[in-house]
């Protein structure tokens, strides 16, 4: 199939989800989150929206870097001190024990596990996403703090892998979060992971890991593409 | 112009001991990782760490005392330090015995409670039921630690009749079996063994434990705000392991003696908490009441007739 | 909503009322009950999975296992493929020890097509080497681990390096470190490389050493003790009611092994006993887990001693493209490191399944044996409770 | 085993009885006597260890197949219990009182298959999917690679063999085509 006929059926596929979407929209919102008038203590009423909280309405921003060498500095201590979340999403979740024990240790690399998203700024998505997780990495991807950095591993988050006709997988993380680097295999071996973060330790160097800011800039096309498989959207559009 | 010269050295004297924080840190996880067969992080992580940390460029907010948490607790580690003799010179009014005066053994045991507090405060405003979780039971841990620990702190004020720490010191020198230690063993014991709760390493460390919740306190922590807060501990740590070398292991007379003597007091908690398992809440409060109760008391009763 | 869907809606009046519930029934706004999410971002959860706990205080009055976020839909995956081109699809299916699922569907397609006394014997061997080194890669993370739910992490360092020193041989073996796909239809792929067996001694005289270290570490630490005995206790009733399998059955008394009771392979010619403890709780468990690990390392020594030194490896087989089944079904099941595992393989004579279904143990452990055991736990214990019951979300939702 | 299966005939009319394999056997029995005959093994013949339940979609004679798999741990033998229920319009006895994982299943077989089983705890929840709009994912006219190609949004340059054909066109390129299998790929 050339380039052409997918873009064509692409298209074809959003209108007709549209069209799915807004035929199912309102049912998956339950009952006690759902946006309703309240009586308060004193009285008076007052509509409420239990899914936006007071900070969620916001839309992402673009922070912009420092000039020339402050950057530069920083991007190196960022990239000796990188602390990624523990979060195991798939089957490439049971590479990264090996990665903290002795045989291949990847603290000497200043690479570090950190058990909350507030805290880290490296997230592995450690192989196939189904749609149910694929809603809860969104969800912790926006709560990282920026400068973030997404290493997907093996080969179903590239192209689907050996998932690509699963109706529960995606195929291509790249539509839903910006990915900064590709680890290949299924699944990759633990050296692999290594290289991967050497890679992106040299990305960060050089200042070319900017993608936090990429999915602010295009966060339209980000949310509509999320919003197209995850059928139950009952979230904030953005929370951080 | 002494004034100024005095506060000179106490800035001094904070650097150093925020540093040595940073090194202890760093030495004791990499001594952790060749117990594992790991190389280990660089010595110099802890200092890539805090830079890293503050140049996150997201700052999030959940309102003043949000801001104000970190801030409490590191108000509580340098309280700790204004108030604490660091080298023993001989000279009361010396430079390194920063602001020490009679009675300061009852503002260190508030300062300790200080840095919990306000980290309650900043942790209960972040909203998440993981920190409130971990700030209860920190409190609850804390108690239990400061009961037999004040004890055996009155202990030793009773038996030198005073409560200022340099005088404790002093009354120390003049060789080893001038040391509480010798002189005290029963007040001793007690602080060695609460000592383990209040360092905050396994087995009395289920307040940031991940496994058990998240990490706690500092579960919505982060960026500048954690920074502050690793640097804080790194104080705290070095200040802890300060007061009890002061209290029973005769203080330093210089610097040297006080890294070797801080170093080994933290190794003791590191060396029990890298093969004990972690107490739950109620599991260490018992055992804090058993054995390091009995002999705080014993201690007191002792020195009380 | 699926039945909305389907545009019914059965009549539930006119079918038997039963009105069981699952869970107690609490006030939420009685601001007495808390609710909190353990996972799926939680490095206390095993893999991927969440625990929706209501507490009240620091004890938990009820659970909810929530799965489906490793779902990918294997079952349906394999029934559009071929029976050969099922194998890389459905040994992914349990990380933890993939080799089982390798054993489940080739076994399954070689009764169903009639060419299960086809096998030779040194494949069988083979096959059994592969499932015990499986086990023992397993068990070396599991052990430690338990261990590591109360922050005893120097075991858990110890175990995964010997853990790479199996999978090192695995690589050897099979050519792969993880998923291996060395038991196919009809045999094994290939023979033990020159000096594997020299090799693998090495590493079992290491393993032997680590097992006396975590004895020292864990069995015989106060803090260990204190916490695990007496922790999420399993009675002997329990084993039926909950459709309890494997060590976890085990560790109360109730002596079920598979491998003991039909034989598969050639587990009737080793010699072993499964060990079994009374106690029931937590430390009973990785207790009879420890003995366990003693004695694979011994079935692993039993296997090299007893296996011919040559032979065919694989049997005569069609061609796998357009290999077709007669119409059958079979259910087929091994030990696993956890307990019981089996499959339900269904064919209607073309070249693909008609139905494959995995039943792994974690199904009924995760859910109904652990929404149970934690009422009442300390919010502190669930991690630990659910490592001990050895529960791996992939094999719940596949 | 054969006594068993004898007895089970003569109570339950029980067909197409199977022995798979030396302890393994399956039988057929009517819809309405099914759970009775799971009681029964339980309860009086020691068939005490539930091991799965299961379903498999017969789509050309209309009809759902529903397994009871049960396990006696003292012959060391199983009995399969199967029962045909209608495809439109399915549902079926709940079970859950019997032991206590038949409820996961009966949920799991809600979702997949769209068999409701009412009184059953928690039955209406989700189980593995979350949002799912679709006809229920594990029949066999819901085409999983026409949903994924659809949903997702598939690599451009992402090939798909069916290995036969793609097999013949590598090592006998100028051989006619003569096999008549469909193609994998629909």
């Amino acid at each position: 199939m050339s380039e052409k006929d997918m873009n064509y059926k692409v298209s074809q596929m959003l209108k007709r989800s549209e069209t799915n979407v807004s035929n199912a929209k309102k049912s998956f919102v339950r009952p006690e989150d759902e946006e309703r008038e309240v009586v308060a203590p004193d009285g008076s009423i007052m509509k409420v929206n239990p899914i936006y909280d007071y900070f969620s309405g916001k839309r992402p921003e673009e922070e912009k870097p420092k000039n020339g060498i402050v950057e530069k500095f920083l991007n190196w201590a960022r990239a000796e001190s990188i602390w990624v979340l523990g979060f195991g999403t798939g089957c490439g979740s049971i590479e990264i024990p090996p990665l903290v024990t002795p045989r291949f240790d990847m603290f000497r690399f200043g690479v570090q596990m950190r058990p909350t998203p507030r805290q880290s700024n490296a997230f592995i998505i450690s192989g196939y996403l189904s749609v149910k997780t694929l809603k809860r990495v969104i969800r912790t991807y926006e709560q990282m703090p920026s400068p973030k950095y997404i290493l997907a591993l093996g080969s179903c988050t590239i192209n689907g892998g050996m998932y690509y006709d699963s109706y529960s997988t995606i195929n291509r993380l790249d539509k839903y979060i910006p990915v900064d680097v590709y680890i290949a295999g299924c699944m990759p071996r633990p050296e692999a992971l290594l290289a991967g973060f050497m890679k992106l330790k040299e990305l960060i160097k050089a200042g070319k890991a900017e993608k936090a800011n990429e999915y602010a800039r295009n966060f339209d096309e980000y949310k509509a593409n999320q919003k197209k498989i995850i059928k139950d959207w009952n979230m904030p559009d953005y929370n951080w | 112009m002494t004034v100024y010269v005095k506060f000179g050295y106490t800035l001094l004297g904070l650097l150093i001991v925020l540093n040595w924080g940073f090194l202890m840190g760093a030495t004791f996880r990499k001594i952790g990782a060749r117990v594992a067969g790991r190389y280990g992080i660089p010595f110099y992580q802890p200092w890539l760490n805090l830079l890293k940390n503050i140049s996150t460029r997201t700052t999030i907010t959940h309102g003043v005392m949000y801001y104000i948490g970190p801030v409490f607790r590191l108000t509580g580690g340098v309280g700790l330090f204004l108030f604490m003799p660091m080298v023993f010179t001989g000279d009361p009014a010396g430079l390194w015995t920063n602001y020490s005066f009679e009675g300061d053994l009852i503002l260190i045991l508030y300062f300790q409670v200080f840095g919990m507090l306000g980290m309650a405060l900043g942790a209960g405003q972040g909203g998440h039921p993981y920190s409130a979780m971990g700030i209860a039971r920190g409190l609850a841990q804390h108690a239990a630690v400061e009961l037999p620990l004040t004890l055996a702190f009155l202990s030793i004020a009773i038996q030198y009749d005073t409560f200022s720490v340099y005088k404790i010191v002093e009354a120390q020198q003049g060789g080893m079996m001038n040391w509480v230690l010798f002189t005290n063993p029963f007040a001793a014991v007690t602080i060695i063994l609460a000592m383990l709760g209040a360092m905050g390493h396994s087995p009395f460390n289920l307040v940031k434990a991940p496994n058990e919740i998240l990490i706690g306190p500092a579960t919505e922590f982060e960026g500048t705000y954690l920074g502050f807060m690793q640097s804080a501990g790194s104080i705290l740590h070095v200040m802890e392991a300060v007061l009890f070398m002061n209290l029973v292991f005769g203080g330093a007379t210089s610097w040297i003696e006080l890294i070797v003597k801080t170093f080994l007091i933290y190794f003791w908690s590191v060396f029990v908490g890298m093969v004990f398992p972690r107490f739950k809440i109620e599991q260490s409060v018992t055992w804090f009441f058993k054995v390091p109760l009995l002999l705080g008391f014993l201690a007191i009763i002792i020195y009380s007739f | 909503m699926i039945n909305k869907f389907l545009g019914f809606e059965p009549d539930k009046s006119k079918l038997p009322s039963a009105t069981a519930k699952i869970g107690a029934d609490l006030d939420l706004s009685s601001h007495k009950y808390q609710k909190i999410w353990l996972g799926p971002n939680h490095p206390g959860v095993t893999g991927n999975m969440a625990i929706e706990l209501t507490v009240e205080g620091n004890t938990v009055v009820n659970a909810k296992t929530h799965v489906g976020y490793l779902h990918r839909g294997f079952e349906k995956l394999i029934e559009r493929r071929l029976y050969v081109q099922g194998f890389p699809t459905s040994i992914r299916m349990c990380v933890a020890e993939p080799d089982t699922n390798e054993y489940l569907i080739a076994t399954c397609t070689e009764q169903l097509s009639g060419y299960d006394k086809a096998v030779p014997e040194m494949a069988k061997w083979l096959r059994m080497l592969s499932l015990e080194m499986a086990r023992l890669q397993g068990l070396l993370r599991g052990v430690p681990g338990q261990g590591g739910t109360f922050a005893l992490g120097l075991g858990v360092q110890w175990g995964v390096y010997l853990r790479d020193l199996i999978l090192d041989r695995f690589e050897e073996l099979t050519g792969a470190r993880v998923y291996h796909m060395y038991i196919i239809p009809g045999g094994v792929r290939g023979l033990l490389p020159d000096g594997f067996k020299e090799r693998m001694e090495d590493n079992l005289m290491d393993i032997d050493d680590f097992i006396i270290r975590i004895r020292k570490l864990m069995f015989h630490n106060s803090v260990f003790k204190t916490r695990a005995k007496g922790l999420a206790r399993i009675t002997p009733e329990m084993v039926d009611k909950y459709g309890i399998v494997g060590t976890n059955a085990r560790g109360c008394g109730v002596k079920r092994d598979v491998r003991k009771d039909e034989p598969y392979l050639h587990y009737d010619k080793l010699d072993f006993d499964p060990p079994t403890d009374s106690d029931g709780d937590i430390y009973a468990r990785t207790w009879v887990r420890w003995q366990e690990l003693i004695q694979t390392v011994d079935l692993i020594r039993q296997i090299m001693a007893k296996m011919p030194a040559k032979g065919d490896i694989k049997a005569q087989m069609p061609n796998v493209l357009h290999w077709q089944i007669p119409k059958g079904e079979t259910y087929v099941r091994l030990e696993s490191g956890r307990g019981e595992y089996g499959m339900y393989y269904v064919t209607d004579g073309t070249d693909k399944p008609r139905r494959v279904n995995l039943r792994g143990p974690s199904y009924t452990h995760a859910i109904a044996l652990l929404e149970d055991l934690l009422v009442g736990a300390d919010v502190a214990d669930v991690h630990a409770i659910m490592v001990s019951l050895q529960t791996c979300p992939p094999e719940i939702e596949r | 085993m054969n006594e068993i299966l004898d007895k089970i005939k003569q109570k339950y009319s029980a067909e197409d009885v199977k022995v798979q394999r030396t302890g393994l056997a399956f039988v057929t029995v009517n819809k309405d006597v099914a759970l009775d005959a799971v009681t029964w093994l339980r309860d009086y013949e020691g068939y005490s260890h539930f091991v799965m339940m299961s379903c498999v979609d017969w789509i050309e004679d209309g009809k759902f197949q529903l397994l009871y798999l049960l396990h006696n741990p003292v012959t060391k033998t199983d009995v399969g219990v199967k029962t045909l229920i209608n495809r439109d319009n399915p549902a079926m006895t709940s079970g859950h009182h019997l032991w206590k994982q038949v409820w996961t299943y009966q949920r799991e077989l809600k979702e997949a298959f769209g068999i409701d089983f009412p009184g059953s705890p928690r039955v209406d929840e989700n189980f593995v999917v979350e949002g799912w709009v679709d006809i229920p994912h594990m029949r066999r006219d819901f085409n999983t690679k026409e949903y994924s190609e659809e949903t997702y949004f598939p690599r451009p340059g992402r090939e798909t063999h069916d290995p036969a054909t793609y097999m013949r066109e590598q090592l006998y390129p100028n051989q006619p085509v003569t096999a008549k299998r469909k193609d994998n790929d629909k």
